[in-house]
């Protein structure tokens, strides 16, 4: 009886410093035994648990694309399991359990446009699904995609080579913004992610949004989408409770009935509507 | 399956067979009352008292368990697998409390292996309840003193003998070679049964719970319900199906285990981001959190009310709230907004 | 007139006068023997009010959570009462927000028998009110009985007492009631609670059990108020007072100090004197 | 209690920082001995010692704790002693109350020019916890 509570062995390939602050940053995991890799399938908007013995677990979203070679995760030194995190360096080994929740609704995106919003440090499974949805035989059969992605100032944008690219990529319109512009070369719009949405203004009829940020900028950015004319059934919320086992049974990450790491962390705002706002 | 009569020096033998062979616990004689204890022999189990102190919830889902230790290389290694344990003299509320906990931990394809594997080594022989206490309710909720759900066997006290129910298949093995019943014992446990049933008056409209609860979440009526309420853990520890636990790592000389104990969404720090943003921050959402779930929450997830009227969450408050009165006052609070 | 209706009037009077925007009292709950604590916002609701020996929660703690809603009544024991001097003295609530009605107490019930501390209650009548309803209480012999084991306690080896009180806090299932319970914890993260680092391991074991209640009992030192709250609201019947008792005789004994009995001198532990013995110090 | 002698115990030593711990450095530079038992911690006084340090050096597997600070008066700080001294004296008698052995933790006041009676009070320490054999209450063991 396969336990899911046991982590699989990783090892990290790579650590990339994503801010200046250096409390940022992404690892790159590899399978030490490949054959973990075929019951490791999973989709953008999964997540994890990642595993240091001793230490403990905690959840966080997959930030790479099902078709890339390693598992990414971006991860920012907040307590006691992220700051042993961030001590490791490459070759080191750790545990992962999952892929647990589930993903963005790919199903209903083809032929639609698909808006995507994210905010802060939380682009992580919205870079996996705007690398997945940016693949060929995905990209085909959408229609525009926009993504608006903003953070507190440049040095807090994460994968920066990788979203220069996406600035000039023409399948995509993507819009960085940052609270406050500290100079630097790179010229992004100045404001709050709710604010240039509205200035970007997507079109809503037949369009998908794909919302994930902190709870106060989920909270701004709804008005904004309804004004856009988004139903709330077009727009779809990852959100992050506190977890503590990936599998719907300690109980924590409830909202209502539901829990956000079984029947979620995706959820669409028609189904929150008749949820508590517990998240 | 045929129901059986066992007297009580059988009884007894039967238990001192089983206790050369497994682990045997039973309600044994505590300060006021009984509480749950591993026995030697039969003349230890005191039956007398209406319940156990604490739920049998320990025996399936116990307050802190080992789920994983790592070598010095870090891999996770599972720790052995559960003995054989017979739970003997667990009342008909506790029984079933067992199994809402096995439908919740097993359900929906993702099963706990630790629950699972105590599951199956596990021998329950419950006993009917002919006396009643204040706290109970579990007739409110269309429970009985006498049923028999999460038993292998059901036992009813008739006085010179016990009547014996097989509830499975390990049930009919233990009791194979005894005397049948004749119908004079089961009317006797027909009459003991509406007896008991009587003494627990009060009912709970469950159905209009289920259409109502939803609508009331975001009522001021919480505030003024949850004011007495300290959030403590007492209710939730005690609560033969609460189920939350909390996941921690311990390192103690060098070598390191993974814990799964008892966590209470009563807890101020239960539903704490990392960020610190806490969506219950406020002791009335986390009342309404354990109130709800209990009446509404579950009905969602499994189909059953997970309530299931022991009464020890009244007993055991140290401000003296009844669920009870509180479900009442939403009921009629109900009422009130309709009309 | 006894007590309740005495209780009932004036909280009728405060309410209607709008005087005060709550009576914090007790009403009575579906357990015999023990009383609900009880928000009182309007006259009707103050026609439930009641006392009598079964209302032994300590309702200073209550105050700390309807702090912000103006000018509170809160009916008031002699325990009580002096957990108002400290919460007072730690500037956790306002004189003026706190309207106290006194009352003499005879000692309150657990399990139908009087609670261990009120049998050795020095103080049964509050010793700060703006109104006393009814009669002050009469002093009550000290029961020798708990005096004599703890005397006989201090006796035993030291192996013999840990071996005592381990098994005794063996049985803590760390539900918290005892410090929910207890107006003198207030902490907003609670050093049990507190995650990082984990000071104190959540797994069942006797050491951080113990390490939990001791330090619980030194946090108390010259504040607690020997209301026997915790010892009643324990699940488990976990003996707490004896730790409680015992650092209050350390406090009385050393610093000739006890908790909340004068608002003029501020708790032991936050003041000093060079006189203070040291012959424990080399 | 069994003389144990290949017993050697483990003791922290919680010293403050402007009198004890300019003790020991001073016993070290007189090249005066004393056992190798004690691990010392620095701390800026006496008054910053929180009980559950000494509790937590315990679980830990620490067999005795020192906590040493300036002479009442002498405080770098003013007050940290005094405040200190109410402190440990209910930790004393509780720890007492509670079962720990007397000598399992021991307070003391050390000044900077004291090299010669820190030295031996880490020799009494050490024998009288030496006698006592290892710590096992509190002791947290997996």
């Amino acid at each position: 009886m396969n336990n899911p509570y046991i982590p699989i062995q990783m090892r990290i390939e790579r650590v990339t410093v994503e801010n200046d602050a250096r409390d940022l940053k992404t690892f790159d995991l590899a399978f030490v035994n490949e054959s973990d890799r075929e019951n490791f399938k999973f989709i953008p908007g999964q997540f994890a648990f990642l595993s240091i013995p001793g230490v403990g677990e905690a959840p966080f979203g997959i930030a790479s694309a099902p078709h890339e070679p390693v598992i990414k995760f971006t991860v920012k030194r907040v307590g006691v399991f992220t700051t042993a995190l961030h001590e490791m360096e490459a070759g080191a080994g750790l545990g992962m359990r999952g892929p647990w929740g589930n993903s963005y609704p790919f199903e209903i995106m083809p032929g639609r446009d698909v808006v995507i919003v994210s905010g802060g440090f939380s682009f992580t499974t919205l870079r996996a699904t705007i690398a997945h949805l940016l693949l060929p035989e995905n990209r085909r059969n959408l229609g525009k995609i926009t993504a608006i992605y903003g953070a507190r100032s440049p040095g807090e944008l994460l994968y920066k080579d990788e979203i220069r690219q996406w600035e000039q990529n023409p399948d995509l319109h993507l819009v960085l913004c940052v609270d406050r512009l500290n100079g630097g070369d790179w010229p992004q719009k100045e404001g709050l992610v709710p604010n240039v949405l509205r200035e970007v203004g997507p079109k809503a009829d037949n369009a998908v949004a794909l919302v994930c940020g902190p709870p106060i900028m989920i909270k701004y950015t709804h008005p904004v989408l309804k004004e856009l004319g988004f139903k709330p059934d077009q727009v779809y919320l990852s959100l992050e409770n506190r977890m503590k086992c990936g599998i719907g049974k300690c109980g924590h990450c409830n909202i209502g009935p539901k829990y956000v790491c079984k029947d979620g962390p995706v959820f669409s705002y028609a189904q929150l509507l008749n949820l508590p706002a517990e998240y | 399956m045929k129901n059986r009569i066992i007297s009580r020096d059988e009884l007894a033998q039967l238990i001192d067979r089983l206790v050369e062979r497994v682990d045997v616990y039973a309600p044994v004689r505590e300060k006021n009352g009984a509480n749950w204890g591993k026995v030697g022999s039969a003349n230890e189990i005191y039956l007398e008292a209406v319940n156990t102190h604490e739920p049998a919830k320990g025996f399936l889902f116990p307050r802190c368990e080992m789920i994983l230790k790592f070598d010095q290389s870090g891999n996770a290694v599972e720790p052995g697998l559960p003995q054989e344990q017979v739970v003997f003299g667990i009342r008909p509320c506790d029984a079933r409390a067992l199994m809402v906990l096995e439908r919740f931990f097993t359900s929906e394809g993702k099963t706990d292996p630790y629950v699972q594997a105590r599951l199956e080594k596990m021998t329950i022989i419950g006993v009917a309840c002919n006396r009643t206490a204040p706290a109970c309710f579990c007739l409110a909720l269309g429970n009985s003193p006498h049923s028999s759900e999460g038993m292998d066997v059901l036992l009813t006290d008739l006085g010179d003998v016990f009547l014996a129910e097989p509830r499975s298949e390990k049930g009919e093995k233990l009791i194979a070679g005894l005397a049948e019943a004749e119908v004079k014992h089961l009317e006797r446990r027909t009459e003991l049964k509406e007896r008991v049933e009587s003494e627990i008056t009060g009912r709970i409209d469950t159905t209009r719970l289920k259409e109502n609860l939803p609508k009331m979440f975001d009522d001021p009526v919480w505030e003024r319900l949850s004011l007495p309420c300290i959030n403590c853990g007492a209710c939730t520890f005690l609560c033969p199906t609460c189920h939350c636990f909390d996941v921690t790592d311990e390192t103690v000389r060098g070598n390191s285990a993974r814990y799964r104990v008892w966590d209470s969404c009563q807890f101020a720090l239960y539903s704490r981001h990392a960020s610190g943003h806490n969506p219950r921050f406020n002791p009335a959402f986390r009342y309404r959190n354990r109130v709800m779930d209990k009446f509404y929450y579950t009905t969602e997830q499994m189909g059953l009310i997970s309530c299931v009227g022991c009464g020890r969450c009244i007993t055991v408050c140290p401000a003296g709230i009844d669920i009870r009165q509180t479900v009442a006052t939403l009921l009629s609070f109900i009422d009130s907004t309709e009309r | 007139m006894n007590r309740s209706e005495i209780l009932r009037r004036r909280a009728k009077e405060l309410l209607s006068k709008g005087e005060v925007k709550m009576v914090v009292g007790y009403c009575a709950s579906s357990q015999p023997g023990v009383a609900q604590p009880f928000f009182a916002t309007t006259p009707e609701q103050a026609e439930q009010l009641i006392f009598d020996a079964t209302c032994s929660q300590n309702l200073a703690n209550f105050l700390l959570k309807v702090k912000n809603i103006g000018r509170v009544a809160v009916v008031a024991k002699g325990c009580d009462s002096r957990s108002i001097v400290v919460l007072l003295q730690e500037n956790q609530i306002q004189r003026d927000e706190v309207h106290i009605l006194g009352v003499g107490c005879e000692g309150v019930i657990q399990n139908g028998e009087r609670s261990v501390s009120c049998r050795v209650c020095e103080y049964p009548n509050p010793l700060i009110y703006d109104e006393m309803l009814g009669e002050q209480a009469a002093q009550q012999a000290a029961d020798t009985a708990i005096r004599m084991a703890d005397e006989d306690f201090t006796r035993l080896t030291p192996d013999e007492r840990w071996r005592v009180l381990s098994e005794e806090v063996s049985r803590c299932i760390r539900c918290y009631a005892c410090r929910q319970v207890c107006p003198n914890c207030y902490c907003p993260v609670c050093f049990v609670d507190a995650s990082m680092p984990q000071l104190v391991g959540r797994t069942h074991n006797i050491s951080d059990n113990m390490v939990f209640h001791i330090m619980r009992a030194l946090h108390m030192a010259g504040r607690c108020v020997e209301c026997g709250s915790c010892h009643r609201a324990c699940p488990m019947g976990i003996d707490l007072m004896r730790f409680n008792r015992r650092v209050a005789k350390i406090v009385k004994e050393r610093f000739n100090a006890v908790a909340g009995i004068d608002i003029t001198t501020p708790p032991a532990l936050t003041r000093f004197s060079p006189e203070d013995a040291q012959e424990f110090i080399k | 209690m069994p003389e144990t002698a290949q017993f050697e115990p483990k003791i922290v030593a919680f010293l403050c920082n402007w009198c004890s711990y300019a003790g020991a450095d001073l016993a070290g530079i007189s090249r005066m001995h004393y056992p190798p038992s004690i691990r010392v911690i620095r701390v800026p006084c006496s008054g910053r010692v929180d009980p559950f340090f000494i509790l937590q050096a315990l679980q830990q597997g620490a067999d005795g704790v020192l906590v040493s600070g300036c002479h009442p008066g002498d405080c770098h700080y003013l007050t940290g002693n005094f405040v200190a001294r109410r402190r440990f004296a209910v930790l004393n008698d509780l720890l007492e109350f509670c079962g720990i052995e007397p000598g399992r933790v021991t307070f003391a006041w050390v000044s900077a020019s004291e090299g010669e009676r820190f030295a031996q009070l880490v020799k009494e320490v050490t024998e009288k916890v030496k006698k006592l054999g290892p710590n096992q209450k509190l002791k947290k063991d997996r």
